[in-house]
């Protein structure tokens, strides 16, 4: 989706702040949100692919206003939801319920943890089309749906720079529609052709992408 | 539903509520989560790169087996290089790492990231704007270096391995690793000679 | 600028909210803020293109959060500072004391209001450089000051659709560097263009462009 | 600065206190507010656009004249149509209006804009899926039909002249005029044939 996450070149979010001797977290509940997505991910109540879409759902202003833990928090929940593991009217109320009773204890385990979903069948990866040294495009897509694509490289040309293995498509596996692995290319770019005149001199951006995602420059 | 300010954050009574829910419904335990909070306490940081880069400083079959693959930090007993790619500053390319559209970043051999590195301003800029960024942190480029900005896409994490200083000969292994710091396996900033190293840890 | 204002194409914002029988003005506040907003660019304390510019240097989370006639207060608030007609703790002062008195006296003026800004002379445009039908590519740039070649639009290719007479350059004219006058040019942009396959069939875009935003697309 | 809710609105304060100062310093008179707000409460909307669509639909000359000119509202005594374009909807070619970047609106023609037009939701979404935008008003256009979205980012105002609908031809000018609705104007809506006009207008 074209999102507000896909923050890349984007100009009006100041100077960069940093904090001196700064903690691990800032709160204790960061920390256990960081431990409960963690846990989440393990157990595979959802993936990887899901947890970043739940965070780019955000309503737009919420994802700028958030706490990083708290794009979290939205996106646990969000996926929790959606998995039918949880009901909103079910955190709505618990949570009123500890904001009147602090420090009340609340119901313990009645139930043993489902096993882990089982991975579904993995298409055999396609073979890479491209080679190291290749030129390639980056695909001008705008899709509704998760993808890894960012904008500021949609269409415009780059060299594969080096190949990985084949890795899990996020743009269906964040949808719950399979993993279907591609290979995956670091693709250079000259920053020239991403900024054109605006670009500083001799800078290149290096972007992950899977084979999906390009198309030969001289078709 | 009524927010008073004076109590907890909204956010640490809907953390409560979720982590109570999911423990009564058997999809979590307080002990796995106590766990994984104790492991985040124990969080060494950046010195597990920092062992990786000075190993590569004395070690050029290492260093060269490392470029190659990062799963070459298993020659130091360390895990999770399967996905680590290093990426070598010198005094013609200076590299540096980036996710504009989360905050992937190279856990395994980091520690947990800094949050300027997760908020907008870092991710908005690194990508077209880095010397600028760099300036920001101090470090001016010579203008005939390349800058090469890694933005992480996908599950591969990159790191950074810096320059050497001038001056570090006489150094141990370990004296060298005292060095290094976060920031210049990032790629936001160049590892200081020992006299000046203690100004430029992080 | 690249910023958070240039929404066209942006997924995430939601179904369209229509209001019945919806007033001019939601509250008296709003129909002061437009009127003061015309009085200013009436009496060019600052230009519509400053004004502009002067919501989208807004902080992005609070662009998003703002209703829309709390985007155009701190646009003129921003000018009117910038122009050195009032500060920020005179406005803070101000409106303490409106906050602890409602309805009390405020000052009234005391100085007559100084006139008009002249126009700077303004150099003649040049030449058109298209004609109706020339193939252009809009430019692929990202200045960090004011702009109306939307990002959607950069690096695309079009056709000049009509000519319009020459009009103000907001790209100088926002930040106070002159009028430049150039040809303006509505341009036609096929949506498969400009959003590949993510387009909806038999669509067309029509942006209307400064001389400088194109380059010719056989170049 | 504390903030009381139950207090008038902190943008009202604001407002009243960026008013207040602008009069003392001599730069605005109270006056010439009032007067600014009488003409807001004295908008009639999108009447006049409604007579110059009448006027279009029983003259083909002055269409004529208005398509190849906006000018040629002023043969109405409208003002304002200097910058003004008329585009004009056919069974073939359905055209649309919005600012992407701000809220730039036909004023002298359609008067305040509605809220909609100003949202993020229409802003965004209209140069990328019309077709979506326009069936959430209700607007179903044949496949066969091109959408034509103007993205008014200069300034020049576009106003869409809609089709005649079938059945008025024995009606008047003045009745056409009422047929004629704002959304007609900025291409979100068709006029509705005067049966089905009560429940079209807006």
């Amino acid at each position: 989706m074209n999102g507000v996450h896909d923050i890349g070149g984007m100009h009006g979010f100041g100077p960069i702040e940093r904090e001196a001797d700064e903690p691990h977290f800032h709160a204790e509940w960061e920390a256990h949100i960081s431990a409960i997505m963690e846990i989440a991910l393990d157990r595979r109540y959802f993936t990887i692919d899901a947890a970043r879409h739940g965070i780019e759902r955000m309503e737009p202003a919420h994802y700028l206003r958030a706490p990083y833990f708290e794009r979290w928090l939205a996106s646990i929940e969000r996926n929790l939801i959606q998995e039918g593991l949880l009901t909103d009217a079910e955190l709505d109320a618990r949570t009123e319920f500890i904001r009147r009773n602090p420090g009340a204890d609340t119901p313990s385990g009645t139930s043993t943890p489902p096993p882990p979903k089982s991975h579904q069948a993995i298409p055999a990866p396609p073979e890479p089309r491209f080679a190291v040294g290749d030129r390639v495009v980056a695909r001008n897509v705008h899709p509704v749906g998760h993808t890894r694509l960012p904008r500021y490289a949609r269409g415009k040309r780059g060299m594969i720079h080096r190949l990985y293995g084949p890795q899990t498509f996020p743009d269906t596996n964040a949808h719950g529609l399979g993993e279907h692995p591609q290979p995956l290319y670091s693709v250079r770019f000259e920053a020239r052709e991403l900024w054109g005149d605006s670009a500083e001199p001799r800078e290149v951006v290096y972007l992950d992408l899977w084979d999906s995602y390009l198309e030969s420059a001289t078709s | 539903m009524s927010y008073d300010p004076e109590q907890e954050p909204y956010v640490a009574l809907r953390t409560k509520a979720l982590e109570s829910l999911l423990i009564e419904k058997g999809l979590l335990s307080a002990e796995a989560v106590d766990e994984r909070i104790s492991e985040y306490e124990r969080d060494i940081g950046p010195l597990k790169g920092a062992k990786v880069v000075a190993r590569a400083w004395v070690d050029p079959d290492f260093k060269g087996r490392l470029l190659q693959d990062g799963a070459a930090i298993a020659e130091l007993g360390l895990p999770g290089g399967g996905n680590l790619v290093v990426v070598e500053n010198t005094p013609s390319d200076h590299h540096v790492v980036v996710c504009t559209r989360c905050s992937c970043y190279p856990w395994s051999v980091l520690g947990l990231p800094p949050t300027w590195y997760k908020d907008f301003a870092y991710r908005s800029r690194a990508v077209i704007e880095p010397r600028a960024v760099l300036r920001e942190f101090g470090l001016e480029l010579d203008e005939t270096v390349t800058v090469h900005v890694w933005d992480s896409s996908a599950e591969v994490r990159y790191m950074v391995l810096p320059e050497r200083p001038a001056g570090t000969e006489g150094l141990t292994e370990e004296e060298l690793a005292a060095l290094v710091t976060r920031d210049a396996m990032i790629g936001v900033a160049k590892v200081g000679a020992p006299a000046t190293a203690a100004v430029a840890a992080d």
